[in-house]
């Protein structure tokens, strides 16, 4: 079996590519895509975890992240709809009504 | 060995029977909301206030029992109880605010009061759980539903703007507390709270770097969550944008719900660590008081002021955190006192809110003492509590908590905490001079048609003073509370028979 | 799985993520994403994960990625206009980024770092090993699950169904404040 | 020796419920029942006070009366119960807040008899009362805080209780930062002391406890909670440096100056630390401070007062200065004596202000005392019983000023601080000619009143003159209680409170009639100087300020210390507040870091524009900066 430390770099790595799309991509649904990266290194290393304890409940909480990343997925794209529907953009810095 | 071992899990009802009431209750809601005009949501806000007190009379019947049931998912303990009592309160109240809010507002009803019912549920599992993807669950719950509720008005750009901030930025950071709970997983085999306690306990993790790094991850997480500095930035955003009376619930419900968790986990299953985040939450402390309160000075919105005072509180409550176990009870006081404190002052802003925007701003208080005497009494009486006037609550709380921690030895913190809270005085009072010593300011409409409105001010008021006049019932049952949880996840943490 | 094929698949993962963030279209972010996810998916096969591996394929990368691609299609944003985003944010963002990975390298770098081994029990990652937990261990968080999925329909009902009233959102619009 | 008397509770009791009533049903019942009950409260407060204040005298010396009210925060092993007691120290000052204050009450009466906002006026006043009473009747240090604070909040609306002049306003606004400073202060003092005994184990705030364990606190931790209290102190007690809310208070309604900002609240401080003797005692350097302090004080807001035109601003200064003297008194450690002055200064010092009123409510409201002149045969009441408090605060014998100023100035002597004795001295003299020159501007010479005021003067009504005229007779006698060793009852007071505060034990041992005479000396003189320039040489005056000019407008302008408070500390928290972290955090930071990589030239401006603030990113930006922070240090933790 590969060492943890590899699964657990990869995982880190991916996390943080996501972190970084959050930051510089100023498209609301590529920041929401970059969360899902983010979500999916952490499954990584939840599954690569419970595959070395031998234990289950690694792959159980994927499941759950996967159920939470499905309900994440349906309010975040409907608030996305409702702003564009107000405003017209998906773009985060057109969203600074409220500052300071 | 059949993979289905049911004789595995404890069937306990009663301590999940007030969430099972909550849940049903949000189904009904909706049900019943299906032909009810947005302008009529009364009665639905009506309803949910009922379920809710029911809730709040099963909740009692945890009081006193410790164990943990459903195969350790759910921990039945009085800190649960506590908090969700204490929830059930602030979800009480928000209802109170939003009876005539909403129907003014044409927020729709059904889909409203059912999600504010599904809120409540995601935060009595923050309080109540056993293991660790029972709090995350819960917090995804609470979340997701109060990210829609922010966005509820729909019509308005603010609201669409505050939803979507808080839902970008609250989902990044689950991200992060995800990754924690992965660590904390690998550090200790698993991820249920009372045999991570007797694994960290048991001395034997060391300087364990997947715990380390967990623990580090989890801070970040909680600290969005409670609305820490530096993770903060979201708070006077959203709590501005939001609809007055889900600021008040975000400000007063998801932070109760949030430091439920939080205290749980850290103060009780990692107590025997803290010298691995004492120290962290000791800055994270120092600069959530001091840049809460720094900000707040600048402030005209009086929503978004209060964003930056529950910013600050939560510094005071983290500077609890950060002296360790032995101010545990007082921070569970100070939650108390800060509950209907914030809830008296968000409903008195909701008081003087019109249709769009009017009544947000700091100086439409001016003159509110001549032309609403006891309204702005109200209103004086929370703010004297937030600064920590003696006697009301908040004056108590403090006390508390500063001596718990100059005991631990943290004068520095003290010190800064003290400083902090000169600072505080001038934006609050800025309030109070608007209200007694200038004139002008927007007409309080309709008071006498809004009893509810009334009554939750009018109660929050009794509440922040009798709890600091005579606080020694909710000091017992805050220290109850608190010792109830460090004792029922110990080694000796029993599954209760049903 | 031969320790090369992880390496690759690592790598793939690597460069799909990558391709989420760079791309200028969001289409083909989206495309890039579902390759991502592919790609771990094949890594949590390899890692005895059998069926969340096919549960992330057939769900995740499935069914929830499609509404992604629906709401692009819904709200027309095919194509990017102008920046992706603002040079500086781009260049600190993505350094601070970096250096986040780098520290979680470094702390989780050690070769010793280990958790108790224990050798997987026969059936591990199997369906019925799955379901055991979830109806044992996890019964009240499956619960809980249904009752969050409910509470996101409603949540995403409320946020995006047709204003009362209005048939077209852009008379909604105007009726903003 | 303590007895349990439930009554006590009565004095907090009464007020209380006039403040309920002159809320909900004063606007009502309209100004006939205000005017009956906002003074009645304090009037049956006052009687209540004086059955339990004589049968205090009916026991033995060091006895005390208590009542237990409940517990209030028992916290772990830390408890507090709320309770009051009444000794020796606190029946004297209940005895002068009920009395002073229900006179002061009486005036008001007449005083806001045109004012719409009655009601409002006598729910602030008997919240103070009643504020003042716990602060006074606490039996514990958090208790007293309680007091502490309610009366500095109803100061600050009685300060602003015409707010609709936005000058008003801010100075009760000012009087509000200032106090929270000292209250931190204070705050500070009761952690530090529960933190130092907390660690032998003791944990209360209970006085009588206090001072059983106070040996625990050791030199070093009494003498720091002996600053941090007196820093307290200095907010409330006015004193140098946070002296500056006191003058501007004078906006408020004359009746609040007589009583808050005069004859009671103003002197919590220096009761506070007549309570806390037996931590003081244990800190010389503490007690040093406050001497020191109290007398620069004196001698510095007296030299203000020399050119004040304001009637009500040179009362101000000369309170600053006349508490200079209590602090002066309590930091010999001649507590008593500092009481002793307390008292008579409630006396002369609330006459002094409510006559002040008498004379602006005569001349509708003026206070320039340049625009007056001759009123001696007009207000013949308002003059008298305003000469008799002048006499008093001027050491007069057998006016009651001489008695207590002489003690302390005796006391300080005694206790080595022959500097500050001397300061004493000057200030005595001082203050007889500020406050002659007060007398002869305001009721002698030519009137230089306007012809259009001058044709509505008259007199106060009865319900303003009676209690001029009894605190006229307290002002004169009011120092009998204690007069010098020997004669007579000599030294009676004294002997009084020494079991509750503790004996003055003297350094060394002064002759009082060569020290006593000194004094005189520069009363006199003072007087005779001031009846020299504003009676028989007017041109005098005009000629010194001109030739002095530097000195002259730097004693009106008060030193500049407004101006440089302002310029050293307000301005620098505004500007830290709104420029580094409002904005900074977001335009520095993240603008100033890429412009400063010299990055993107031609893009800058693009980005200044876009880099506004509220940008969702940004926050992600700065949240992972926070998380880096984090990780690294956990990174630290394992790799060291």
């Amino acid at each position: 079996m590969i060492p943890l430390t590899y699964m657990m770099s990869l995982s880190a790595i991916i996390f943080a590519i996501g972190v970084a799309g959050v930051i510089i991509r100023r498209n609301i649904l590529v920041m929401f895509m970059s969360i899902e990266l983010m979500l999916n290194a952490v499954n990584l290393a939840f599954i690569a975890i419970g595959s070395r304890l031998g234990s289950m409940d690694g792959q159980v909480i994927v499941f759950f992240v996967m159920t939470v990343a499905a309900a994440e997925a349906a309010v975040g794209l409907g608030i996305i709809i409702s702003i564009f529907r107000n405003r017209e953009t998906v773009h985060a810095d057109d969203l600074t009504l409220m500052r300071w | 060995m059949s993979p289905f071992n049911l004789a595995a899990i404890n069937f306990v009802w009663l301590p999940i029977l007030p969430l099972v009431v909550v849940t049903v209750a949000a189904m009904a809601v909706l049900l019943a909301g299906v032909r009810v005009d947005d302008s009529e949501s009364e009665g639905l806000g009506l309803l949910t206030l009922a379920s809710l007190a029911v809730a709040f009379v099963f909740t009692l019947g945890i009081l006193g029992q410790y164990g943990v049931a459903f195969a350790g998912a759910i921990s039945v303990d009085s800190f649960s109880a506590f908090f969700e009592l204490v929830i059930l309160i602030a979800a009480m109240f928000t209802v109170m605010m939003s009876l005539d809010y909403a129907a003014e507002n044409r927020i729709p009803g059904a889909e409203y009061y059912s999600l504010l019912l599904f809120s409540v549920l995601g935060m009595m599992l923050m309080a109540a759980a056993g293991d660790l993807i029972v709090i995350f669950l819960g917090l995804e719950t609470m979340s997701i539903t109060v990210y829609v509720l922010a966005g509820i008005m729909r019509r308005n750009a603010k609201s669409n703007e505050a939803a979507i901030k808080y839902f970008l930025l609250g989902a990044f950071s689950t991200g992060f507390l995800l990754y924690g709970i992965a660590l904390v997983y690998g550090a200790t085999g698993t991820i249920k709270l009372g045999p991570i306690h007797d694994a960290l306990a048991s001395g034997a993790m060391g300087s364990n770097p997947l715990l380390l790094a967990g623990i580090g991850m989890m801070v970040i997480g909680f600290g969005f969550k409670v609305a820490a500095v530096p993770f903060h930035m979201w708070a006077p955003d959203v709590y501005e944008g939001a609809p007055t009376p889900v600021t008040a619930f975000m400000a007063v419900g998801v932070k109760l719900a949030a430091f439920a968790a939080f205290i749980r986990v850290f103060m009780v299953d990692f107590a025997s660590v803290g010298a691995h985040w004492q120290t962290v939450l000791w800055v994270i402390a120092a600069l959530t008081m001091t840049g809460g309160n720094l900000i707040a000075v600048v402030q005209t919105n009086i929503k978004r002021m209060l964003a930056y005072s529950a910013i600050a509180h939560a510094g005071y409550l983290l500077l609890g955190m950060a002296a360790g176990v032995r101010s545990g009870p007082a921070i569970l006081y100070y939650l108390l006192g800060y509950t209907f404190t914030n809830l008296g002052a968000f409903s008195v802003v909701i008081a003087l809110e019109r249709r769009g925007e009017a009544g947000n701003q700091i100086s439409d208080f001016r003159g509110l003492a001549a032309r609403q005497p006891l309204l702005a009494g109200a209103m004086a009486i929370f703010l004297l509590s937030l600064t920590g006037v003696p006697p009301m609550a908040g004056f108590v709380g403090k006390f508390y908590i500063f001596s718990e921690a100059l005991h631990q030895g943290y004068v520095g913190l003290v010190i800064i905490a003290v400083l902090n809270s000169v600072v505080s005085a001038y934006y609050y009072f800025y309030v109070l001079v608007a209200m007694y010593m200038q004139e002008g300011g927007v007409e309080v409409e309709r008071l006498s048609a809004r009893p509810a409105l009334v009554a939750a001010v009018g109660l929050a008021a009794l509440a922040t003073i009798l709890i600091g006049v005579y606080p020694q019932p909710y000091i017992a049952s805050a220290a109850n509370a608190f010792h109830s949880a460090s004792g029922a996840e110990g080694s000796h943490s029993a599954a209760l028979e049903p | 799985m031969p320790p090369f094929l992880y390496i690759f698949l690592g790598a793939l993962a690597i460069v799909s993520a990558l391709g989420v963030i760079v791309q200028r279209n969001p289409i083909h972010s989206l495309l890039a994403l579902i390759a991502t996810l592919m790609t771990v998916a094949v890594l949590f096969i390899g890692e005895d994960a059998v069926v969340v591996g096919f549960l992330q394929i057939i769900v995740y990368a499935g069914a929830i990625m499609v509404l992604f691609l629906f709401v692009i299609w819904l709200l027309n944003l095919q194509v990017e206009t102008g920046p992706t985003g603002h040079l500086a944010l781009k260049l600190f963002g993505s350094l601070t980024a970096a250096l986040l990975a780098t520290e979680l390298f470094f702390i989780l770098a050690p070769p010793h770092l280990q958790v108790k081994f224990t050798h997987e029990p026969v059936g591990y990652g199997s369906l019925a090993s799955l379901a055991g937990k979830l109806f044992t261990d996890y019964l009240v968080a499956f619960e809980v699950t249904s009752v969050l999925l409910l509470a996101a329909v409603v949540g995403s009902v409320a946020l995006a169904r047709r204003l009362p009233g209005t048939d077209d959102p852009r008379a909604a619009r105007k009726t903003a404040s | 020796m303590t007895v349990e008397f439930p009554a006590l509770a009565l004095i907090l009791l009464f007020p209380a419920l006039g403040v309920l009533f002159n809320l909900f049903l004063g606007p009502r019942y309209g100004r006939g029942a205000v005017n009956v009950v906002g003074p009645g409260v304090v009037f049956v407060a006052f009687g209540v006070a004086t059955w339990a204040f004589l049968t205090l005298l009916a026991m033995p010396p060091g006895g005390a009366l208590a009542v237990h009210l409940w517990g209030w925060i028992e916290a772990g092993r830390f408890h507090t119960e709320l309770g009051l007691r009444l000794d020796a120290l606190s029946g004297v000052m209940v005895m002068i807040v009920t009395g002073v204050g229900a006179l002061i009450h009486l005036y008001s009466v007449g005083y806001m008899a045109h004012d719409e906002d009655f009601a409002r006026f006598f729910t602030y006043m008997n919240l103070f009362a009643f504020s003042m009473l716990i602060l006074i009747l606490a039996d514990n240090l958090l208790m007293m805080f309680v007091g502490w604070e309610g009366v500095g909040l109803c100061s600050y609306l009685l300060i602003a209780f015409w707010y609709t002049n936005p000058q008003f306003a801010y100075n009760g606004r000012k009087a509000f930062v200032v106090n929270r400073i000292g209250d931190a202060g204070f705050l500070l003092g009761i952690f530090t002391i529960v933190a130092t005994l907390g660690a032998h184990d003791v944990w209360t705030l209970d006085f009588v406890e206090l001072r059983q364990h106070a040996a625990l606190l050791g030199g070093a931790a009494a003498t720091a909670a002996g600053f941090l209290l007196f820093i307290g102190a200095t907010g409330k007690s006015a004193q140098i440096p946070l002296y500056v809310w006191l003058p501007d208070a004078m906006v408020g309604p004359t009746p609040v100056s007589a009583l808050i900002h005069a004859a009671t609240m103003v002197t919590a401080g220096v009761y506070m630390i007549a309570r806390l003797g037996f931590i003081y005692t244990m800190a010389p350097a503490a007690l040093g401070l406050v001497a020191t302090i109290g007398g620069l004080t004196a001698l510095f807001a007296a030299t203000i007062a020399l050119v004040q035109p304001d009637i009500k601003k040179v009362l101000a200064y000369s309170t600053i200065s006349q508490l200079g003297y209590m602090f002066l008194g309590v930091g010999s450690g001649a507590y008593a004596s500092g009481i002793f002055h307390l008292m008579t200064h409630a006396f002369f010092k609330g006459l002094l202000f409510l006559c002040a009123g008498s004379v602006i409510h005569a001349l509708g409201g003026e206070q320039d005392m340049n625009k007056m002149g001759g009123l001696r045969r007009k207000l013949p009441i308002t003059f008298w019983t305003m000469f008799i408090a002048t006499l008093a605060i001027a050491a007069v014998p057998p006016f009651s000023g001489y008695f207590s100023k002489d003690l302390i100035l005796e006391a300080a002597y005694d206790s080595g601080h022959s500097w500050l004795w001397f300061l004493g001295v000057i200030t005595a003299g001082l203050t007889s000619f500020y406050m002659f020159r007060l007398i002869f501007m305001t009721f002698f010479g030519e009137s230089r009143v306007d012809s259009e005021k001058e044709h509505h003067l008259h007199e106060s009504p009865a319900v303003m003159a009676i209690p001029l005229i009894v605190l006229a007779i307290l002002a004169t006698v009011g120092g009998w209680v204690n007069l010098p060793g020997g004669l007579l009852w000599g030294n009676a007071f004294v002997r009084f409170l020494t079991p509750a505060v503790g004996a003055f034990k003297p350094i060394v041992e002064a002759s009082p009639t060569s020290l006593s005479l000194a004094a005189s000396i520069a009363s006199a003189l003072g007087i005779a100087l001031a009846y020299l320039f504003y009676l028989r040489l007017p041109g005098v005056p005009m000629l010194l300020a001109w030739r002095l000019k530097d000195l002259y407008n730097l004693l009106l302008n008060k030193y500049y210390i407004d101006q440089l408070y302002n310029f050293i500390v307000t301005r620098p928290l505004f500007w830290v507040s709104d420029n580094v972290l409002n904005r900074a955090i977001d335009s520095f930071v993240i603008d100033g870091a890429a412009d400063g990589a010299g990055l993107a030239v031609r893009t800058s401006g693009q980005i200044a524009r876009r880099a506004e603030t509220g940008n969702v990113q940004h926050y992600a930006f700065v949240y992972l900066l926070g998380a880096l922070g984090i990780v690294a240090y956990y990174l630290f933790l394992v790799t060291h």
